[in-house]
């Protein structure tokens, strides 16, 4: 306010100017809005699909990080997104056209994750996107896809609670990992008081309000709950609390970086493997590479796609992702789950004879595909896919194998509606 | 001395001022008196304290003990800007002047002190008396659109010495004004020094012997953080043995220099 | 008790790395008033060359490899920093806030050079042996990687203090620090001691950074978890003053963690924070005063 | 009427090509940008907009100043996530109905206390003013009484935005953590945020702001309080000694400057991707809006606007066509600038200025080159 009334008193000849500027600017640029607003709403609408298979080729969106901190774990899905589409572009491309990527980085920032979101609907034409990792990535793209009625594909795990009519998510919800998992160490491993440790974001915040209702429903007793800011690699409190409070096995939900120090620390901390059991949701193949095998070893990990899952369909999945990125490269889950999502939306392609979105949605229902980790079917009401959950433990090769396996692939059920006790999740329909 | 028996005005009145820098006394226990409109020299070899003794009057240093009467009110324990509104004006050892704003501006912000906020926030319109008046005084009318930046070191000297006439202090206290000038711009300092004294009372820190004899009303000698003559005249000063040994005695060692540069 | 007995080893142990990288700082902004946000990325440097002996000794040499890199990376690092000394820092002096942004900079660069050179990826630093594990005195467990650390920290603070206290070489930066025109007219050659103070504090971070990797994982954006806190160390501790450093990267070690601990770890860093703000109110000067007179 | 028209008539050629320079980039802003880009273009340099208006409350601090501001992220974010609340209770109908993270991820049963007030659209605009000015206020009393400056400042405030990030991912359940409050759908005024019409409302009104904080600022600066701003920068302890108190200049600087992140912030949640998370008001994100105004000249309020928006379409660009070389050149760029060419993109304008007009009488020149530059 000081600053305007000496703006205002100064009885000087400019700033009788910039006042009128500034009115005069204000009256004119509103009456332009107001007249060119309505020929321009009526064109933004509905377009965007139209122009996708228009050409020759027909483009889709990759976007994902390829720089801050989440490229470590984006770039791997990249390449499984860009192998997929280089391999139905061999056979032929979808409705006979070949498929043209158009690879945007998010940067691990989660308003140019919106941004590239809307480039590559408005701009680029995508028929759809493959991308996002972050749950907040996901969240912040949502109203793009919706508002712009487009696809996304999203390749990862995640808290569930949420069924977007514009995206299809290839990764598993909380019951098809998590719960699991949970019931893994209830009934083979007999664990009665069970330790929280995650990354202090929504993902671990989430899968831990659910923990805690199965727990009480299941009496286990929850001995504490921590978590460590992102990024972080300074574990010796979360470490020390782990040790007093005499629990008998950790859930990890830990992100990226963080759970090699979080290996290493509690391995200085007496507190190997042998001793304490560790279920992680957020460690595959690739993690389990930086952080050494030695260090794991015998780690317990909760996923539905291990490299050494069976089946023909995964052998030659991973004989095409070696030979296409180098024989030290791994596969694992969210790098199958994207592979899988790009074969997902051109099957639905193929099926629908077009890229129109509602179309390739309505294709998509009940879609079969018969992925690397199994036969997956993609459900017509949430737009996830059946799973089979897998528990592992990590071997000296850095690999995992499965010591446990769920009956069959487990229906999708993000809102948890079919288990009494998550009641207490209140899921609220977006 | 402090019993004189016809009582002249002491305007700024130092007892036992005491400064110690983690156990270095760099002041230790001075009495200074300056009488109203004198202009009164403080001399003394490098690192005798002089200078720290100006900055506890301006504020700059907390003094560990002692008191700074001006005016018969008590300064320790007052905020810089809190002085200098009491009538205390300093200049500093290298000129500090605001190079990236013209003279003029110089002179208008030296000016315009006792504004308020909400008035300095308006546009400055022309200039006051007082600013005319000390680019005339400073003799720097005609680069008064100058950037103070692209002044001469004398120049810079004067428009120091010229924002602070402005301010219409009582006190001012100068800082070694003629270090490193050339013999003409020593003359033209001393003349506007006289000048000054017309309007305020002088406090003057300097090496200069030749420069003393010339414009020292009363002169005080320091040595080592001490008193080592309490205030006389020029002449008084000269004919002390004690003085001409710390002045030829003592060698300014590179040691020394550094060390009040450190400090 | 325990738990707390435990936190403080713990606070110390984090006090001992902050101190090892604070060290490095103290050279570099201390003693020259440059801020160089590269600094993370020396460290992390320093972790990549025992990743890189140990690709190169093979897995079976770690012990090795290990103890060889403390040295190389001393070089590496140094090296680093001398390259952006004479580069780009040496056209700086004088415009502290100008050296903490070209060196922002130049860490970003750095971030993405070693992407591009190591992968995205995290790599795998094999621990030797004879850091694996821990022992248990009075309940508290200390294990053995984070006791060699707190010993490192030791030695080369050791070796610090008597590199500046004692030999020639420290009172010429000494001097330098205290007043560069007046120790360059007396004879000191200031470019070359501004050199291999660089050099050195360079080189320091790069050592922290072997030590480091036998904590957490080595990967391009290591350094950058770690820098602020260093820094914080050193205006805590005071400008350029060894002891302010070690005092200040102690408490701010036990603080946080005990911070932590009451709290929780997102807390306990805002708790340090507002700490730190209000310590500086009685002693904006740090731990240790300095003479001196501060950065502009 | 016709001094009344006079009053129009610049009195010297400076002034002259100001005003018509501020004319041509209104202009360009207001009409020829809205022609020529497509809705999603135009909302994006909306989101422009308004970190133009925070870097033009880092050009005041930091290029005439000298405080080098590297916190601003949390003043944007308090501005951001003030108007953010507003948005996300307006998507859920309003007061007593909570935000959906709320329910997915804590117990409550109640909306929180803090959030109560922000079901008032004027509570929360002006909120988004009030407090960063007087956190900063704070803040800086604190700071620059104790005579902390340089860059002991500077890491202070980084490592104020690093905490105040770290504040918000740790308070997940009031605030949503490191997803930060995103809308699907929401309005403010009747105007919604998802409608291109209202969309272009909005850009409008973002551009008018900049457009008044511009003049304010200009205002500020030309003032004799601007000229002490720069008096602080080079010589502190000469303002301190002509009786000035070097804190307060220095504190209304730091909140004027937090108070423009502010409204930054605030307008920021309106437009572009419509979502604030701790991802945008961290250390890093501070340093880019330090970048900005490097780029465009740090004591130039026409550099600060110019380079916001230059180096952020320069981001958007490059990191589409090549995105593992952005980082190589946002540092090679920052680097430049800083080390080489620290007057920026202003700098580059009054050299080529001089170059074309290079017979303008030397007197003029000398006077009106630091109002020009903080202009």
């Amino acid at each position: 306010m000081q600053t305007l009334g000496g703006f205002v008193s100064t009885r000087e000849k400019g700033s009788r100017f910039w006042l009128a500027a500034i009115l005069v600017m204000c009256l004119s640029a509103f009456v332009a809005v107001g007249c060119g607003s309505d020929d321009e709403s009526s064109s933004s609408g509905s377009s965007t699909s139209s122009s996708a298979d228009s050409g020759d080729t027909i483009k889709v969106g990759i976007l994902h990080s390829l720089s801050g901190t989440m490229a470590i774990s984006e770039k791997s899905v990249v390449d499984a997104e860009q192998l997929a589409i280089k391999e139905i572009n061999a056979a032929g491309g979808v409705l006979g056209k070949q498929i043209e990527p158009v690879v945007e980085d998010g940067a691990s920032d989660w308003p140019t994750f919106a941004e590239k979101a809307q480039k590559l609907i408005s701009e680029d034409k995508v028929a759809a996107v493959f991308g996002c990792w972050t749950s907040a990535s996901r969240k912040a793209v949502l109203p793009v896809f919706e508002r712009n009625k487009a696809l996304l594909y999203y390749p990862v795990q995640y808290e569930g609670m949420e069924a977007s009519p514009y995206i299809f998510y290839t990764g598993a919800t909380t019951n098809q990992q998590i719960i699991p998992a949970l019931e893994y160490l209830k009934e083979e491993k007999k664990v009665k008081k069970l330790f929280l440790v995650g990354s202090d974001y929504v993902f671990p915040r989430t899968a831990n309000k659910e923990i805690k209702l199965w727990a009480k429903a299941n009496g286990m007793e929850i001995t504490g709950e921590e978590y460590a800011p992102l990024g972080s690699t300074e574990f010796s409190t979360i470490v020390n609390k782990v040790k007093a409070s005499d629990s008998d096995a950790v859930f990890n939900t830990l992100n990226g970086d963080s759970n090699v120090a979080f290996f290493k620390q509690l391995d200085g901390a007496g507190l190997p493997s042998s001793k304490l059991p560790i279920v992680s949701v957020s460690i595959a193949e690739d993690e389990v590479r930086a952080i050494g095998a030695d260090k794991v070893e015998g780690q317990i990990v909760a996923w539905n796609y291990y490299q050494t899952t069976p089946g023909a369909a995964n052998e030659k999945f991973v004989k095409a992702y070696k030979a296409e990125y180098g024989d030290d490269r791994v596969t694992d889950d969210p790098i199958e789950a994207a592979y899988v999502a790009v074969y997902l939306w051109a099957e639905a392609v193929e099926k629908a004879g077009t890229t129109d979105v509602e179309k390739v949605k309505e294709a998509s229902k009940g879609l079969e595909f018969d992925a690397p980790e199994g036969k997956v079917v993609v459900d017509d009401e949430n737009q996830h896919i059946t799973k089979t959950a897998r528990i592992g433990v990590i071997n000296k090769e850095g690999l995992i194998d499965t010591v446990w396996e769920s009956d069959g692939p487990i229906e999708p059920d993000p809102f948890l509606e079919s288990y009494p006790w998550a009641k207490g999740m209140t899921p609220v329909d977006g | 001395m402090t019993t004189e028996p016809f009582l002249i005005d002491e305007l700024l009145k130092i007892r036992g001022l005491e400064v110690d820098f983690d156990g270095f006394k760099a002041v230790d226990g001075v009495d200074l008196d300056v009488r109203l409109n004198e202009v009164h020299f403080l001399i003394g070899p490098n690192g005798a304290g002089k200078t720290t003794v100006i900055d506890c009057v301006t504020g700059m240093t907390k003094p560990t003990d002692g008191s700074i009467l001006f005016d018969d009110v008590q300064l320790r324990g007052k905020r810089e800007n809190a002085i200098v509104k009491m009538g205390i004006g300093r200049t500093f050892q290298t000129a500090s002047v605001f190079e990236a704003l013209t003279v003029e501006e110089n002179l208008d912000l030296a000016a315009s002190f006792r504004f308020s906020m909400l008035k300095l926030l308006r546009q400055r319109r022309g200039t006051t008396e007082a600013v005319e008046r000390a680019l005339e005084d400073t003799g720097l009318t005609d680069v008064r659109h100058k950037e103070a930046g692209t002044l001469s070191h004398g120049q810079k000297q004067w428009l120091e010495i010229g924002m602070l006439l402005c301010q219409d202090p009582k006190l001012l206290l100068l800082d070694e004004p003629v270090a490193g000038m050339s013999p003409e711009e020593r003359t033209r300092t001393g003349d506007l020094i006289r000048l000054t004294a017309e309007r305020c009372t002088v406090l003057c820190v300097e090496h200069d012997m030749d420069f003393l004899r010339r414009f020292a009303d009363r002169v005080t000698v320091m040595d080592e953080g001490k008193i080592l003559k309490p205030a006389s005249t020029v002449a008084e000063v000269q004919a002390d043995e004690r003085v001409q040994e710390i002045y030829i005695g003592k060698g300014r060692g590179i040691e020394e220099k550094a060390e009040e540069a450190s400090t | 008790m325990e738990p707390i007995l435990n936190q403080l080893f713990a606070g110390v142990s984090y006090g001992s790395i902050l101190l090892l990288i604070a060290l490095g700082l103290t050279f570099t902004f201390g003693q020259m008033g440059v801020i160089n946000m590269a600094h993370g990325e020396f460290i992390m440097f320093g972790a990549y060359t025992t990743y890189v002996l140990q690709e190169v000794l093979g897995k079976d040499q770690i012990t090795y490899a290990f103890l060889l890199s403390l040295p190389i990376a001393l070089v590496v690092a140094g090296a680093m920093g001398l390259l952006l000394e004479m580069t780009l820092i040496k056209r700086l002096y004088g415009r502290p806030l100008d050296t903490l942004l070209v060196t922002w900079g130049v860490a970003l660069v750095l971030q993405q050079l070693a992407r591009d050179i190591f992968g995205a990826n995290n790599v795998e630093v094999v621990s030797p042996t004879w850091l694996e594990g821990g022992i248990t005195v009075f309940g508290i467990d200390m294990a053995y990687n984070r006791l060699f650390i707190i010993g490192l920290a030791l030695a080369i603070t050791a070796a610090a203090w008597v590199v500046v206290g004692k030999l020639k070489q420290g009172r010429r930066m000494r001097a330098v620090m205290q007043n560069r025109q007046l120790a360059g007219a007396s004879g000191i050659n200031t470019p070359s001691v501004d050199r291999r103070t660089f050099f050195l504090g360079s080189g320091l971070a790069g050592v922290a950074g072997v030590a480091i990797t036998q904590l957490g994982s080595v990967g391009p954006n290591l350094g950058t978890n770690y820098i602020i806190d260093a820094f914080l160390v050193v205006i805590v501790g005071g400008l350029g003053h060894l002891r302010g450093a070690v005092i200040a990267a102690l408490a701010l070690g036990i603080l946080n963690s005990l911070a932590e601990y009451w709290s929780s770890a997102s807390l306990g860093k805002v708790i340090v924070f507002m700490a730190i703000v209000v310590f500086l109110q009685f002693r904006p000067q740090g731990i240790v005063a300095s003479e001196s007179r501060g950065l502009a | 009427m016709t001094t009344f028209v006079k009053s129009f008539v610049p009195s010297n050629r400076s002034e002259w090509s100001s005003r018509a320079t501020f004319v041509a980039v209104a202009i360009l802003f207001l009409f020829v940008f809205p022609a020529w880009l497509s809705d999603s273009r135009l909302d994006l340099m909306a989101s422009y907009v308004t970190y133009a208006i925070v870097a033009l409350g880092i050009a005041i601090a930091w290029g005439n100043g000298g405080m080098l501001v590297l916190g601003q992220g949390l003043f944007f974010g308090l501005g951001a996530y003030c108007v953010g609340m507003y948005l996300a209770l307006v998507e859920v109908g309003g007061a007593p109905n909570l935000p959906q993270f709320m329910t997915l991820l804590g117990s409550q049963e109640t909306l929180p206390a803090l959030w109560e007030p922000f079901n008032n659209v004027w509570f929360a605009l002006s909120a988004a003013v009030i407090v960063p000015v007087t956190l900063a206020t704070i803040l800086g009393t604190l700071i620059f009484r104790s005579r902390i400056r340089g860059p002991y400042f500077a890491i202070l405030t980084q490592a104020l935005a690093g905490a105040f990030a770290i504040l918000l991912i740790g308070n997940i359940t009031l605030i949503n953590g490191t997803n930060g409050i995103t809308t699907s759908f929401s309005e403010i005024f009747g105007l919604s945020l998802f409608e291109p019409a209202d969309q272009r409302v909005l850009y409008t009104i973002v551009v008018i702001v900049l457009g008044i904080a511009f003049l304010l600022s200009r205002q500020m600066l030309k003032s004799r309080y601007g000229r002490l701003l720069l008096a602080v920068r080079d010589a502190e302890d000469r303002v301190r000694f002509l009786g000035y108190s070097a804190t307060k200049i220095k504190v209304i600087a730091f909140a004027t400057a937090a108070g423009l992140a502010g409204v930054g912030g605030a307008l920021f949640v309106l437009v572009g991707p419509k979502i604030i998370s701790p991802a945008s008001v961290g250390i890093i994100p501070s340093i880019t809006m330090v970048v900005w105004v490097a780029v465009g000249g740090r004591a130039s309020l026409a550099g600060a606007i110019a380079g916001a928006i230059l180096v952020n379409t320069a981001e958007f660009e490059i990191s589409s066509a090549a995105p593992e070389y952005w980082l190589y050149f946002q540092g090679a760029l920052f680097i430049g600038v800083v080390a080489f060419a620290p007057k920026g993109l202003a700098g580059a304008a009054t050299w080529l200025k001089e170059k074309v007009t290079s017979r303008g009488s030397s007197s003029t020149t000398s006077t009106s080159k630091t109002a020009e530059e903080a202009a």
